[in-house]
């Protein structure tokens, strides 16, 4: 019958994408040690720090921040940030009453440029499925649970342009610098997924 | 086309399973289905539109298990990636199969560029937006009500079947893109509007717990204008 | 529940594969799957709409290999009867892992009366219609046109996905029902009217080659008057 | 991870049957032997023979046909069928310019009082998806081939009424005894799926 990829006789995907790999490059259409770095990039150089670190400016940086939900990717390009999957990009800021969350029903669309590639559950179906129709009940299993006052908005990332969530700069870490900051802002923070609550004694002054 | 991957507002895959340790590629071949696809894309062979095309027409049991039953994410990548290189003819399916390229070679006509390795860095930063550089006439504007189409196309979309029939209010107007539908299916990309369109979730979902909505990207196309009233 | 199994309109599974030589149950546990869930239901421990509900709630990824990858269909039954014999407290899984009868018994409260071999030819047989007999107010009358409402319970239901929004004609009323949604969750039958409801297929789908249309029983509560013209 | 069926620790579909079969009959809410006269029921007695006969009549007999389309179980009872499956039956006529075809998008509901168990491709996704959306499509792969200007009318058995096609009678066979009607209604014919056709020579009198 169709379909099942476990026929032994079917080979498995390392065998599978070893034949095409050697096969592009046979062709000349691929380049092996472009992947290697394609690889390194995403493994070592782009990951939700960027997001963290844009967070963190635009939670001080007033006139930063209004250049960021104007045009996202010109303002992280300031920041030496921007590029692949993020090339149309929209910030979109929580505020009291306001919660934004984001997800890809059709596929997996992704911030990569400002968080990298995307974790597991963002790719599957409980998320993808349940993010639309259901988004409380979804925060909830993260922890987060929103008031019935509370307007959720979900972001289905359909075509081109990639939506990140601004989170709120939490009270008590009035005086912090920028480096400070960011540690405390997470991945699931920018998806929308989480909250970001500054650490016990958050209030005491940096050490 | 009404795939398993149209998944939104679907019931019965139980909770969300996170594993804050995973490792970005838990297996090697992994990494490599990754960049293979980008290194593909990069080249010229084929388009985001068609790998996404690619994935919803590989096996719905494999797709299925790769949003379900734990199996790896990049199957999907590895899937099109094999399907539209067959479709193009670039990779035929006896290449594979046999792991030597046959005679014939990449059809005339497709003028492909290799990425090389030192590339790879400005190919990853480069900043242009998807924005076409054209005008198209809009038909709607910011404010208006619009009712997502009743379209059940064979062929790739990015209308998702919960919207569809829907009325929502036009948020914004993100300028001129391709159009998904005719350029993953090779008949160019029918340069068009694309809009923010919001959904209160009580007109997706009918009753809600609280204020909510679903904001959708969508093309005129895809759009009509509506005379609902508004709510 | 917007599920797997609600599949009308849905493409990618291919061609439609034929066995003109299949046998009516393949492997001996088949037959026994079948009759048993008869048996069950003959006893009074569940219902049609429980049962229905029981092969909605199985696994989506072992339902889909029923339906596409060729398992056995009767995977669908026997998870079917397993869900709802747990549900109902009737059979444990530890029952079930165990092989044996655990200290409880059957819940007081359930009168099941066990078919026996010598009935089950008129329980075959047997003509009653499953109206319900008594009345309930109509809504709707021969000629009405109507809106299937958009409504995504999360429990069972009979309203399939692609009629959901979209505008009919009521061609029949079949009289008073049972509605499936509450009787399936164990809230009552919740008497109502179940017409025949006529679609147009270019309503349904946009444009069709041909005069078409589909045609499907929908109760009351799935139903609010339309106020489109006539087309 | 969930569901996969084939986790080797998971017993097969035989064991579990059978588990639960002594279970039920332990708690005398079954008894097996009514389970093997069910069986055989559907083996031997009900199938799309009767649907054969029941047409057959119909198409001799004009005013059995008119109780028929009035009341299909009422009718079917006369000649001593009908029951479980079947219990609220409506025969829909083909006519010149209007074809009919039944399925059951949702599960596999189907006539088994006049066409016993549904075959496999009835009861799979191929044929549940595509016959509301894409009736001529899935007609022709059945190599029925209806002109533009037929009618083509779906049942989706949403309900507990089943729907049985009654097909037309094909030229040539005048004069035929019922039994040798019979002889020439197939089940598909009875879901919509195919057409009958009288056999070569069918116009030459019965032998």
């Amino acid at each position: 019958m169709s379909g099942d990829f476990k026929d032994p006789r079917e080979p498995g995907p390392a065998l599978r994408v070893k034949a095409l790999e050697e096969l592009l490059s046979a062709k000349g259409i691929i380049d092996p040690a472009a992947l290697d770095v394609l690889v390194d990039t995403y493994e070592t150089k782009v990951g939700p720090h960027i997001g963290a670190r844009v967070t963190a400016r635009a939670w001080v940086d007033r006139d930063f921040r209004q250049r960021l939900l104007e045009d996202g990717a010109q303002a992280i390009g300031e920041m030496g940030f921007g590029g692949m999957q993020g090339e149309d990009l929209m910030f979109l800021p929580n505020e009291p009453g306001v919660h934004n969350m984001i997800v890809c029903t059709l596929c997996s669309c992704y911030p990569w440029a400002v968080l990298g590639l995307p974790p597991t559950w963002y790719k599957s179906a409980p998320y993808r499925s349940r993010a639309v129709s259901d988004p409380r009940g979804v925060l909830r299993e993260f922890g987060v649970d929103l008031g019935n006052d509370v307007e959720v908005r979900v972001w289905d990332s359909t075509a081109e342009l990639r939506y990140v969530v601004l989170p709120e700069r939490p009270a008590g870490t009035e005086g912090w610098s920028q480096d400070r900051l960011a540690a405390i802002v997470t991945r699931d923070a920018l998806i929308g997924t989480g909250l970001i609550r500054a650490p016990d004694g958050a209030g005491a002054p940096a050490p | 086309m009404n795939g398993l991957h149209d998944i939104g507002g679907m019931h019965g895959f139980g909770p969300i399973l996170r594993d804050e340790h995973e490792a970005l590629f838990p297996e090697h071949w992994e990494c490599r289905a990754f960049a293979l696809l980008i290194a593909v894309i990069a080249s010229g062979a084929l388009s985001m539109d068609e790998a996404r095309d690619g994935v919803e027409r590989m096996d719905p049991l494999l797709y299925l298990r790769t949003i379900h039953a734990g199996e790896s994410y990049y199957w999907r990548w590895l899937c099109a990636t094999e399907i539209l290189l067959e479709r193009k003819g670039i990779v035929t399916a006896a290449e594979r199969h046999n792991s030597r390229p046959g005679a014939g070679n990449v059809p005339a006509g497709l003028a492909l560029s290799c990425l090389k390795a030192e590339d790879v860095p400005e190919r990853v930063a480069r900043r242009g937006s998807a924005r076409l550089g054209m005008g198209a006439p809009a038909q709607f504007s910011v404010g208006d009500r619009v009712q997502a189409r009743n379209l059940h196309p064979e062929g790739h979309t990015r209308l998702p079947r919960y919207v569809r029939g829907r009325t929502g209010r036009i948020e914004r107007d993100h300028g001129v893109f391709s159009f998904p539908d005719t350029s993953a299916a090779g008949l160019g990309p029918k340069p068009q509007h694309l809009y923010l369109v919001r959904f209160e979730a009580a007109e997706l979902w009918g009753g809600e717990p609280g204020p909510g909505a679903v904001l959708v990207d969508l093309w005129d196309d895809y759009l009509e204008p509506s005379d609902e009233r508004d709510t």
